[in-house]
């Protein structure tokens, strides 16, 4: 596990816009942002100048070109909802970068990218390291309905393959991704020099991780939990692992499927 | 030190005994064992931290959910995972060692007995300042805020702990009682060096869609601005009962508030949950306080305990 | 009534007799007198109101400063300024009673003579409907606060009461107590119809400018969304102990708020400090329960008390 | 004492200017505000659209025509600060008009008006009512330096006779306009045609109260205070009057000099 260094930046907004329904891109200008930060790994935003609300929010890092990182996100609740109003020069407060990213040490030849609504933030910078290392990219990828898609043109653009689900049939195939995935291995022979990197809500991912498992296929599942610090010292944001509760803003956000509990009862109930 | 206004003042406090650079320390469990902090900026700088409460076995702590924020604060059921006394010693504190500032060892145990073993470990273990016993947790089912909210257990729990280290001995009180003087009293009596207060408000949050507590274990703790009224209430009212020194703590964000529990009566304050919302939130203190002792002529922080002017009613 | 999911849920609540035309309430000391408030909305939209404190005699209260604001809440210390209960059977009753809505009449004595001797003239002043017995105010010298705090004294009060009065008794509990459950068996002991919970807790905010705190007094009452992890839980843990219908309160600002507190055990919701912030706010409450058990299948305001699940732990 | 119907308003941000340091004129849109609003009365304003903060905070109506109401208000802290972020087509919700305000019952032939600092705010409606019933007006302004004296353009322009003092004596007479205001009456004869209206801190109030007492001249004075709900309903606001504690927002905030207690110990220390 090796550690990067942690900024605490105030970033000047350069771009904020709408790519779906209540979803945006936000776009920020952070010099000082370390630009050793990897895909898979998060900041912590203030999503206000007051108390309310008080905490910081967790978004994964979505994009990092230059002076400018990225961060795709859907407006929730009230935190977003505020970080929707920001207009370029508006200055935010951000720490980062967090946790532990994706790995995908070689040998690896194909990458199996899951990714369940919002669960695409993290790939766009992910797709940019695999190709950079000359590995063959599959998107499986699902949401709610065609316009919760997210990204598409970009992973074209990337000559990523991809195969869509949706729970209406709007687009792809009518389910959910972890069927269409499911799917894949009556067709495809899995191998040592394949990867699956996993991002989506956690009994999305946790389903995902027990098919690589049976499949004897790596997998890196990135996880979601309530966070107060992202800095590893509330102990709030713990999963269970097999080493015991775990904190996902330290030792992950991304876990490999192994080292998870995936029983049902650890399954978080959304 | 001549007692008159100077241009630089004096932040120093010496509190049970341990003498901090600044009155500015960490509150337990909201800074873990240090290390992770390291990594933002330099801790030397703090007057003292105070570790992640350390009980005498690993615990693994409470089943997630744990945390959820609420109005101007947040709900925690942690349930003290921790690493246990002997991975504390043997893992983090040889880190903590290497750093100019105070350490203070929250602990908790099961028993009086339990606490007492505890305690005795890190007298004899190098690199602890002082020993701060946490009978106030609301997180854990046997023991912790049971201790602290009956008069009679926490008298038991500090006696025992007393006799078991020569450390510097800081008693946390719990907020969850009707009259927190008595338990002041009952830990000075059984010879506690200083007390900090205040320890988490018992709370709950709902999730009404899925018709269920937001918190796994139903309760937990509250803290964050939101409490700090109710700290400071205390805070005032058992520096008028105590010759011992308060650690103030509850809902501090800025130096204005820690000016506010320095005036309340306490001797030091911790930064607790805004240590999420600000990492460098207890050096800006530092510095504030700083100002605020130039703005209106104290030369040395101990001046400002106590140095409320209540009026006439 | 047909026990099913109907289109128009019903949200009409019986209250130690009372009978509401939906679970949402007025807090006391919140809403004046009604009248103030009646500029504003139609006030026979609300399941009740709650009048300001009444005592023996008129009481001319605090000296200012009596409010101040604290992280999402507010200090107060009014200390009971109120016309007496002469003044207002007199001056204040007429205009309630052409309301058609249930009035509850907050009630406050120096001694358990005085609360009963107060029950006893409403008891023959048409137009209340019932009573809420304030032993829990934070805000005066004697009584008050002093009497929610001690279990004994809480007895006697509620005794005296009791005797006084053929009305509905509902008797409103302090937080500022270390187990609140044994108040409430102690008032259902006693004869209480209902309880009410929780009024302020003590709290204290300070000016560090002036180096005096914010209110006159020093001390005051924490109110706001600030108080409502604490509010929730005491409202879950008295429901679990007592077989009295509560009216729970505490930082209610929206249905979402007023539905947690159903589901935590209440049987309805009073709003208090939220009046302040957007008087509309009780009527958003009723429209928004109601939506809430459309959309989960409820069909009378009943059923969500208590329907909390509590999963394994 | 008359009451109006009270309104919560949801206006529109037409204008919000700075006109001098820290202290900016709002301009709201408010269709459905009452037409009927008095010279003196308030309005309680939220100052976000979270819990932070929390409370309404209470402004003085400054101006009053057509559709439009005005504020004059100066930055002092988060609720201050929020209205000056305000930009044209926000909206504010507001209640008003709320209180009790300035009395003019004839035959009033002269007014002294006093005004401390933002205490001025009130006065341009008064000046229009007191005006349009050919009242004389002297208005006797202090504040701390020049820069603070603000609507000296707008009172020159409706022809009121100005008596300015400064701190600092950047401006008028140096010292305190209370100072300027009891030398006047060396110089010039009371009248029972005369009447004082004054507005600013609660020090300089009671003193021109004092002042108004002592030369038999009826006097209103326009008071502050720390007010939680501005309705009347929380009996937080009060100040001490011969009548017992009265609320600053019902039966004020204009209060006759006769009513209040002004001996020192009445007064809020600041
Ligand atoms: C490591 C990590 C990476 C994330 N990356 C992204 C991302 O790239 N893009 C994105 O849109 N979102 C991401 N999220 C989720 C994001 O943090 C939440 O959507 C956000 O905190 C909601 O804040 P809010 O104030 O708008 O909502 P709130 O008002 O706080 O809550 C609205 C709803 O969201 C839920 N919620 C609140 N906080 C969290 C949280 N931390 N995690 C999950 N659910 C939460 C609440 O339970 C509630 O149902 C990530 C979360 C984590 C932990
Ligand atoms: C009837 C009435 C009319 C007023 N008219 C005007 C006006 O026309 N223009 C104007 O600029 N201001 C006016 N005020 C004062 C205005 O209400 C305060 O300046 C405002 O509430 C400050 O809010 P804040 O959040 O910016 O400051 P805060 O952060 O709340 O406080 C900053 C400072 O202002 C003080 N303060 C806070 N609230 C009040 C209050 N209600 N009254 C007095 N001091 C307060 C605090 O003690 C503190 O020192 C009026 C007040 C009242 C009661
Ligand atoms: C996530 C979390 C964990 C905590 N863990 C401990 C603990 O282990 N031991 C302890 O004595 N107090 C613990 N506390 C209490 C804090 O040290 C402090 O007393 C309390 O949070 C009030 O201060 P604050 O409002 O500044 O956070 C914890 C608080 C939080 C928020
Ligand atoms: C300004 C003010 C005055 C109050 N006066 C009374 C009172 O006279 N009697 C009483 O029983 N409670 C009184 N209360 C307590 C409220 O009725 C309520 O119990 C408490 O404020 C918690 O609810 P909230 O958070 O919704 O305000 C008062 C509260 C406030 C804020
Ligand atoms: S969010 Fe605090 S430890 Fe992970
Ligand atoms: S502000 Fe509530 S009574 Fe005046």
């Amino acid at each position: 596990m090796s550690f990067f260094p942690i900024r605490q930046v105030k970033a000047r907004v350069t771009g904020n816009h709408q790519v779906a329904e209540a979803t945006f891109r936000l776009v920020l200008s952070a010099k000082e942002f370390p630009a050793a930060a990897q895909p898979g790994q998060f900041i912590m935003l203030r999503t206000s100048t007051t108390e309310d609300p008080l905490l910081r929010r967790a978004f994964s890092l979505h994009d990092r070109k230059d002076d400018h990182l990225g961060i795709l996100y859907k407006v929730v609740g009230r935190g977003t909802d505020w970080m929707a109003r920001r207009r370029p020069g508006d200055v935010i407060d951000l720490i980062g970068p967090l946790g532990r990213g994706f790995s995908s040490a070689p040998p690896l030849r194909k990458a199996l990218l899951v990714a369940g609504g919002m669960g695409i933030a993290p790939f766009r910078l992910l797709v940019r390291s695999l190709q950079s290392e000359g590995v063959e990219i599959l998107l499986f990828y699902g949401a709610r309905t065609a316009g919760d898609l997210l990204e598409l043109e970009e992973m074209e653009a990337a000559s990523v393959s991809l195969l869509l689900a949706t729970e209406d049939g709007s687009r792809g195939e009518k389910g959910r991704v972890t069927e269409l995935f499911r799917e894949h291995f009556r067709k495809v022979e899995p191998s040592a020099s394949f990867k699956i990197f996993a991002c989506g809500p956690q009994a999305m991912l946790y389903e995902v991780a027990r098919i690589a498992l049976g499949q004897e296929i790596a997998c890196d599942v990135s996880l979601e939990s309530q966070m107060a610090c992202g800095l590893g010292t509330c102990m709030g944001c713990v999963i269970a692992t097999g080493s015991g509760y775990q904190r996902v803003c330290r030792e992950g956000p991304v876990f490999s499927a192994q080292s998870l509990l995936l029983d049902e009862s650890a399954v978080k109930h959304e | 030190m001549v007692n008159q206004p100077s241009l630089m003042p004096d932040l120093s406090v010496e509190i049970a005994g341990i003498l901090m650079k600044n009155p500015v320390l960490t509150g337990s469990g909201t800074f873990g064992y240090g290390e992770e902090m390291s990594q933002i900026y330099d801790l030397s700088l703090l007057g003292a931290l105070t570790v992640k409460g350390l009980s005498l076995r690993p615990q693994s702590g409470n089943r997630p959910p744990r945390i959820c924020e609420t109005p101007a604060g947040m709900l925690n059921s942690i349930g003290l995972q921790n690493i246990g006394i002997e991975a504390f010693v043997r893992d983090k504190l040889p880190f903590l060692r290497r750093i100019d500032t105070r350490v203070i060892a929250n602990i908790y145990g099961h028993s009086a007995e339990e606490y007492a073993e505890v305690a005795n470990i890190l007298d004899s273990a190098n690199g602890v300042d002082g020993i701060e016993l946490n009978i106030s947790c609301p997180n854990v089912k046997k023991g912790g805020m049971a201790f602290g909210t009956d008069r009679a257990e926490t008298c038991r729990v500090v006696r025992h702990v007393r006799k078991a280290t020569r450390l510097p001995l800081i008693v946390k009180l719990s907020p969850n009682v009707t009259d927190i003087t008595e338990f002041a009293l009952a830990a000075e009596d059984e010879g506690a060096d200083a007390l900090s207060l205040i320890n988490t408000l018992l709370g709950m949050a709902i999730d009404i869609h899925e018709k269920r507590p937001r918190l796994s274990r139903g309760v937990g703790g509250l803290s964050g601005p939101a409490i700090r009224p109710v700290a400071l209430r205390m805070v005032y009212q058992v520096s008028q009962v105590t010759r011992l020194p308060v650690i103030g703590m509850g809902g501090v964000v800025c130096a204005e508030d820690a000016v506010a529990f320095l005036l309340a009566g306490a001797s030091a304050v911790s930064v607790g949950t805004a240590n999420f919302v600000d990492p460098l939130c207890p050096l800006e203190i530092v510095a504030g306080i700083e100002d605020y002792m130039k703005a209106h002529g104290f030369s040395r922080v101990q001046e400002l305990s106590g140095a409320l002017d209540m009026g006439e009613s």
